[in-house]
């Protein structure tokens, strides 16, 4: 019983100190020079979907110095505008990017939000963006990140740079019909991203008139594939299509080489960078999949507009991260902060922020056209917030540990 | 000739009702999906493979049970040290062939393992022992926690490779016959896992101190009085426990592609097939480690793979529920200390 | 001698409402355009005192269950799903399925849906606890986990009802006829009301003849069974109680996350409870916020401090701490830390005390 | 001559061969105060766990004032008026003397969860009448000052006279003592008999379990004797002292 009183004082000195720590800071102090722009960014750096989120957050604090070097960006009153992008993690936890994106916009007041790696933690930010109308772009490829599937018509506030997994659907099934493929088998991660990848080449495929004879899902974090093996060769398909990220993805394909060693494979995009060959290794090995142009710089067209871009981020990165091999997910968050940054350009120095946000996703989805970036050239527009084609990727085919062109010409 | 009475006979029959059953739902679901037998063999060979390394884990949680009573969350972990450690070592510069800079991986990493296993034992177990059950498991929970943040700082996110044993390079030699694949470094696995049992054999049933382990784990009181000084014995079953799972962690490094956080589900197969032998038996955890690794295989085999997990986790609540004490051992049902 | 703890709980109840009104006041009327979170050093945002509300009402029913009852759960997130997914597929009945269309829209449906929900997850709690009771100590701690993760799973299949892993969107916010409990500062008080309730109610039921039963059963079930309690049925109830209160948190995190996926609800969340029960102390109703708070302060704390330290990769670092705070916690205040430190509190006033000549 | 309060028929209890209870019949009148002795390892406390249904019988009958008590889970024995105590003493280790007698009170009270969670009036009222009766059972083995100290800070004595007050608690009508002298000094046990008396003569039957033959001989009205699990003799204590086949047993010539 005395314990129960002592513990009711401790607990409110607790509350007493935590008040008491907050007050101590001195308000910050007006400054005279003109405002400083806010860029919210938030992407999965740790956690299941690391390999996906680190290259994201390094793009980002590329951008940040390359703006800070550059000492800010032009605004439409001619001034230069300081430019901040602030960097939050959420692990991959929906909890966190909901908490985020909330702290970003309400207590950071950015004007816009780059938000998040995986396909479920982007839905779960929705009805933030959505209800404190902010553009928030996210890095995920899931078609309900932008589009309504009740009403099918696009969130008003939410836009998003990578491929979709409709247009790698789409490519996948164009290859195995041309080679005379008639019946596939389709694998996938139990996550957001791998049942979209399910659902886009499922469609795809049967739009191509292929049957889709066998599906099965594994974790993320699964390493033994007999089971799905087993269901594969027993359904008879002739070609598999896996819809994973790395490492899971690498796995998969080893295990369909080593029990079915001729077995055709095709891949999404989400393969698309140098440690799905490394882990995979000789697995990889003739496996086709539809990638981002930035890894496969050497095969793209000189006249291609994209060229100097993806040049330029290359050179970037790779002097900023002094020698990390490129991501295409780090492309996609290219493309969104720099969206966000000239969309910046449309916001008046004197208007609310309400109106600056709503100013910054006006731009987004009308100014955005024939926009050259990494993942593609852009032309968002008010019933397609994602804005790319089929032809934002190129066909690729592994060969001696690298991703080589293989246009159709060659199929 | 014994009578054997009544009710012996019907659990007996009962037993044997209930198996033929479940062949009969396992083929007829597995013919829906027309599996042929040589994906039957296929799913019990890789279901082997990977019970072996849930059945060097289990006998790393018998070993600490039976010692101190402790459920040790942290085995999961151990794996993932184990494998990762060696990667590193293999990794490094040294002037040797890559045979002999295997050795001295497999050996280091057992090595600091064990170390590990007996910081661990020493700095967050062994203060707390006379701790109710809810807090022990609490602080195996926080040193988890601990582990796994240390291995991403130290080995980042992204996944490793340890090349296989017979070819040394990431790509193993593998055997085909009659349809069935066969990977050579499943037979180092299950190599392994005989060595380390014999290993264990001898070591538990004909030295001193392995005696003295066996004792403890009988009866704790019991061996106090005979002069077993538990601290010792709590150290040396963390340190065994550690340097069983790191074994598991290196023969499966080429199979799997180890990460910072494989330990968690690694960690719950292994209790769970601890659970199966019954959590106080070497023998029954390593019988229940393959058993479950087929069980599951052929499991997701028939039905939907995804399911693999869930399969898991309803044997042990069945098993818990209805033969606490596991299909071999006669433990009790896990009680307060 | 009873009335000075029921006195003291009474003040207890009444300076924590005040605080949280106070807060809640500041945040909604924003005096001198003070934010909250200004108040807090930019740590604590309006957004996490709600979290930090919602799961205090789970933690306070695993207090019950594992401090008074002493009955372990690790698959406590089970239940808080089962309640998020309730309100969850309920709410977006008429949208999804074009069921109950007129029901549906009602303002009064998800207040129903919730005490459904409620329902639901107590009446499966029953029917879980009858078998899952007769184990004990670590292999019942492995059976209520292995329960937590089959929900999980489950969670992510049937992408008809459950949504599968993308999970369900488009959950309403809550109104009280016309008056919407939106945005954050007005839904702040909701959870922060719940979770008083919640904390009341907890303490006149530990101080009842149930909370009585419940720790005789913890210190010595045969005794308990000769003094007359039903050792079964005391377990179930403590059972069924904490899984009604995860419920109620689930249905409250649906209404404001808006949107529901198995991600939060994994071994890892069901953990994370267990040691903000154990942090604020497990038989301790008021160690409940506090355990909560601390877990959330801490986590917060040492990211941002980390990276401004250390500039590097927060998380890495900061899970470090926090798993050896957790340990550190465990071995030398096992009450927790409200108790715990109010234990150390009175030993040193009272040798101070006893120092003076 | 009035039907027995307890008739126990043909008990039999077997452990894995053992047969530690064979066939043990006898019967208890309503207020009188039964001892069985025997030597250690007799069964003595294992006719008290079969009676109070700590442990089901292999065969036989325990009737409680007419009802078959077998198969019923201890708190429902209690619930019928048949209290016990514990030869080592089993008190509530984080609880006050006070809540340890309330507990006591659980099977004679009703108000529900609904009631408890609310603080209703009703809840509150019979709450104030519990802690009353506690107040009072306390008082009648004289440890009311040490109400608000934790159980298992009181001297062993005033445990077992603590243990004593929470099986009264629950207002029996048979009241089983397992071993209450054990571990008591002389002044102790003088003081246990007075209160023991002081209970029968409040019309609770008492059935208690010693060895020690000195208190018994002086508190009992009638004695049964067993060994090695079977009745061997059963009369009133003087009876009892001159049976020869009890004093070879005690005297280990048998």
């Amino acid at each position: 019983m005395k314990t129960n009183r002592m513990s009711l004082v401790l607990a409110l000195l607790m509350v007493a100190g935590m008040v008491l720590a907050g007050c101590a800071q001195a308000p910050p102090a007006t400054e005279a020079p003109p405002a400083t722009y806010k860029i919210g960014f938030n992407s999965s750096a740790t956690g299941t979907y690391a390999t996906l989120g680190l290259p994201e957050a390094k793009t980002a604090e590329m951008i940040q110095e390359q703006i800070n070097a550059a000492g800010g960006v032009v605004g439409p009153d001619g001034k230069k505008h300081e430019v901040e992008i602030i960097i939050y993690d959420d692990e991959n936890e929906a909890d966190k990017t909901v908490s985020n994106v909330t702290r970003l916009i309400l207590e950071d007041e950015v004007i816009v939000v780059v938000s998040t790696t995986g396909s479920g933690t982007s839905i779960a930010e929705i009805p933030v963006c959505q209800e404190n109308q902010t553009a928030c772009i996210s890095m995920a490829s899931a078609k309900p990140v932008t589009s309504d599937s009740e009403s099918g018509t696009e969130h008003k506030w939410m836009f998003k740079t990578p491929q979709t997994n409709g247009h790698a659907g789409a490519w996948q099934a164009a290859y195995l019909s041309a080679i005379g493929i008639s019946k596939v088998c389709i694998l996938h991660t139990d996550d957001g991203y791998g049942t979209d990848c399910l659902a886009n080449f499922k469609a795809q495929a049967e739009a191509a008139g292929l049957e889709v004879v066998y599906e099965a899902g594994y974790a993320k974090t699964d390493t033994e594939f007999s089971a799905q093996m087993a269901g594969v060769e027993a359904s008879g398909c002739e070609a598999v299509e896996i819809g994973s990220t790395p490492p899971v993805a690498s796995l998969a394909a080893i295990a369909v080489r080593t029990a079915m060693p001729d077995m055709p494979i095709t891949l999404g995009h989400g393969v698309c960078n140098q440690p799905f060959i490394d882990t995979a290794g000789a697995a990889a090995e003739g496996t086709v999949f539809p990638c981002g142009k930035v890894t496969v710089i050497d095969e793209v067209a000189d006249d291609d507009p994209q060229k100097p871009v993806l040049e330029q981020y290359i050179a970037d990165y790779t002097e900023f991260t002094d020698g990390e091999s490129i991501s295409t997910f780090g492309g996609h968050a290219w493309d969104a902060v720099m969206m966000a940054v000239e969309a910046l350009s449309a916001v008046e120095d004197g208007a609310s922020l309400e109106e600056q946000r709503a100013a910054v996703r006006d731009y987004l989805e009308t100014k955005i056209v024939e926009w050259p970036g990494i993942s593609g050239l852009f032309t968002f527009s008010a019933s397609d917030h994602n804005g790319l084609g089929k032809d934002s990727l190129l066909f690729v085919k592994v060969v001696d540990g690298k991703g080589v062109a293989f246009p159709e010409s060659e199929w | 000739m014994p009578r054997i009475p009544r009710s012996k006979l019907a659990r007996i029959a009962a037993i044997i009702v209930l198996t033929v059953a479940i062949t009969a739902l396992v083929i007829g679901l597995g013919s829906r999906k027309n599996l042929q037998p040589k994906h039957y063999v296929q799913l019990i060979l890789d279901g082997f493979r990977g019970g072996s390394i849930y059945a060097l884990m289990a006998l790393g949680y018998v070993t600490v049970y039976t010692v101190t009573g402790i459920i040790n969350f942290a085995q999961g972990e151990f794996v993932m040290l184990g494998a990762l450690i060696s990667i590193s070592v293999y990794n490094m510069p040294l002037p040797l062939p890559p045979a002999a800079r295997l050795v001295v991986a497999v050996g280091s990493s057992i090595l600091l393992t064990t170390l590990i296993g007996i910081i661990v034992e020493r700095v967050a177990i062994y203060p707390a022992r006379l701790s109710p059950t809810v807090t022990l498991i609490i602080i195996t929970i926080g040193v988890t926690i601990t582990l796994r943040a240390s291995a991403l700082l130290i080995w980042g996110a992204d996944p490793y490779v340890l090349p296989a044993f017979s070819t040394l390079v990431l790509e193993d030699h593998i055997f085909r016959f009659g349809g069935v694949t066969l990977q050579a470094q499943s037979l180092w696995i299950w190599g392994t896992l005989a060595v380390v049992l014999v290993l264990l054999y001898v070591f538990l049933e004909h030295t001193i101190t392995g005696k003295a382990l066996r004792a403890c784990a009988v009866n704790r009181r019991a061996a106090q009085l005979v002069g077993i000084n538990p601290s010792r014995m709590s150290m040396l079953s963390f340190g065994l426990a550690a340097a069983l799972g790191a074994i598991g962690g290196i023969v499966m490094g080429p199979v799997t592609r180890p990460i910072y956080d494989m330990g968690l589900m690694l960690g719950l197969r292994g209790f769970v097939a601890a659970i199966l032998g019954g959590l106080v038996s070497a023998p029954g955890a390593v019988v229940g480690g393959l058993l479950l690794g087929v069980v599951e295989n052929i499991a997701a085999g028939v039905t939907n793979p995804t399911y693999k997990s869930v399969v898991a986790f309803v044997i042990m609540i069945g098993i818990l529920l209805l033969r606490p004490q596991g299909i071999i051992g006669r433990g009790e049902t896990g009680g307060e200390q | 001698m009873k009335n000075v703890r029921a006195h003291a709980n009474t003040i207890g109840v009444i300076t924590l409402s005040v605080v949280i009104l106070v807060l809640g006041a500041i945040d909604l009327f924003r005096p001198g355009g003070l934010r909250f979170s200004d108040l807090t050093g930019r740590v604590v945002t309006t957004d996490t005192m709600i979290r930090i509300g919602i799961l205090t009402i789970v933690v306070v029913g695993l207090n019950l269950l594992m401090g008074y009852a002493g009955q372990i759960s690790l698959g406590q997130a089970g239940f808080y799903a089962l309640g998020a997914y309730a309100s969850a597929i309920l709410t977006t009945l008429s949208t999804r399925h074009g069921i109950l269309v007129g029901v549906a829209d009602q303002w009064w449906w998800p207040w129903l849906a919730i005490v459904i929900g409620m329902g639901f997850t107590g009446g499966f709690a029953y029917l879980v606890g009858r078998p899952i009771f007769r184990l004990k100590g670590n292999y019942l701690a492995m059976a209520t986990l292995g329960m937590g993760i089959i929900i999980y799973i489950l969670a992510g299949q049937f992408p008809e009802i459950t949504g599968g892993y993308d999970g369900l969107t488009g959950i309403p916010r809550l109104h009280i006829g016309t008056f919407k409990l939106w945005p954050m500062q007005r839904y702040y008080f909701l959870v922060w009301g719940a979770a008083i309730a919640v904390i009341v109610l907890a303490l006149n039921i530990v101080n009842s003849r149930t909370g009585r039963a419940w720790r005789a059963v913890h210190s010595s079930e045969i005794a308990a069974g000769a003094s007359g309690v039903d050792i079964e049925r005391s377990k179930l109830r403590a059972l069924v109680i904490s899984a009604v209160f995860a419920s109620l948190a689930g249905s409250l995190y649906a209404h404001f996350q808006s949107a529901v996926s198995p991600n939060p609800f994994s071994f890892r969340a069901s953990v994370q409870l267990v040691v903000m029960a154990a942090v604020g102390g497990l038989a301790s109703i008021w160690g409940a916020p506090f355990g909560v708070a601390f877990v959330f302060v801490v986590r917060d704390l040492l990211r941002s401090r980390l990276e401004d330290v250390l500039h590097v990769r927060g998380s890495g670092y900061e899970l470090i701490v926090y798993g050896v705070i957790l340990v550190l916690i465990m071995i030398f205040l096992p009450e927790g830390l409200t108790a715990g430190g109010a234990k150390l509190l009175r030993k040193r006033w009272r040798s101070a005390a006893a120092g003076d000549p | 001559m009035p039907a027995p309060l307890l008739e126990v028929i043909k008990l039999r209890k077997e452990f894995g061969g053992l047969m530690a209870v064979y066939d043990v019949d006898f019967a208890v009148e309503s207020g009188e105060i039964l001892a069985i002795i025997g030597p250690n390892g007799a069964g003595k406390t294992t006719v008290f766990n079969l009676i109070s249904g700590m442990l089901p019988p292999t065969a036989g009958d325990i009737r409680f004032d007419g009802r078959l008590l077998n198969g019923l889970a201890p708190h429902a024995i209690t619930g019928l008026g048949l209290a016990r105590t514990f030869q080592n003493v089993q008190l509530f280790g984080k609880m006050t003397t006070l809540e340890n007698v309330m507990v006591g009170c659980h099977s004679k009270t009703h108000y529900g969860l609904f009631a408890a969670a609310l603080r209703l009036p009703s809840a509150r009222a019979e709450e104030a009448r519990v802690r009353e009766q506690a107040m009072e059972r306390l008082a009648r083995v004289g440890l009311e000052e040490k109400a608000d100290e934790n159980a298992l800070s009181l001297p062993f004595g005033q445990q077992r006279l603590l243990e004593v007050a929470r099986a009264l608690a629950a207002e029996p009508r048979l009241l089983l003592l397992d071993e209450p002298g054990s571990g008591l000094n002389r002044a102790e046990k003088e003081e246990l008999e007075q209160l023991v008396r002081t209970i029968r003569d409040d019309g609770v039957t008492v059935l208690l379990v010693e060895h020690d033959m000195q208190f018994v001989m002086s508190i009992a009205d009638r004695i049964i004797v067993l060994e090695y699990g079977q009745k061997i003799a059963e009369g009133t204590p003087v009876q009892i002292q001159s049976d020869t086949r009890v004093i070879a047993a005690y005297l280990g010539e048998g």
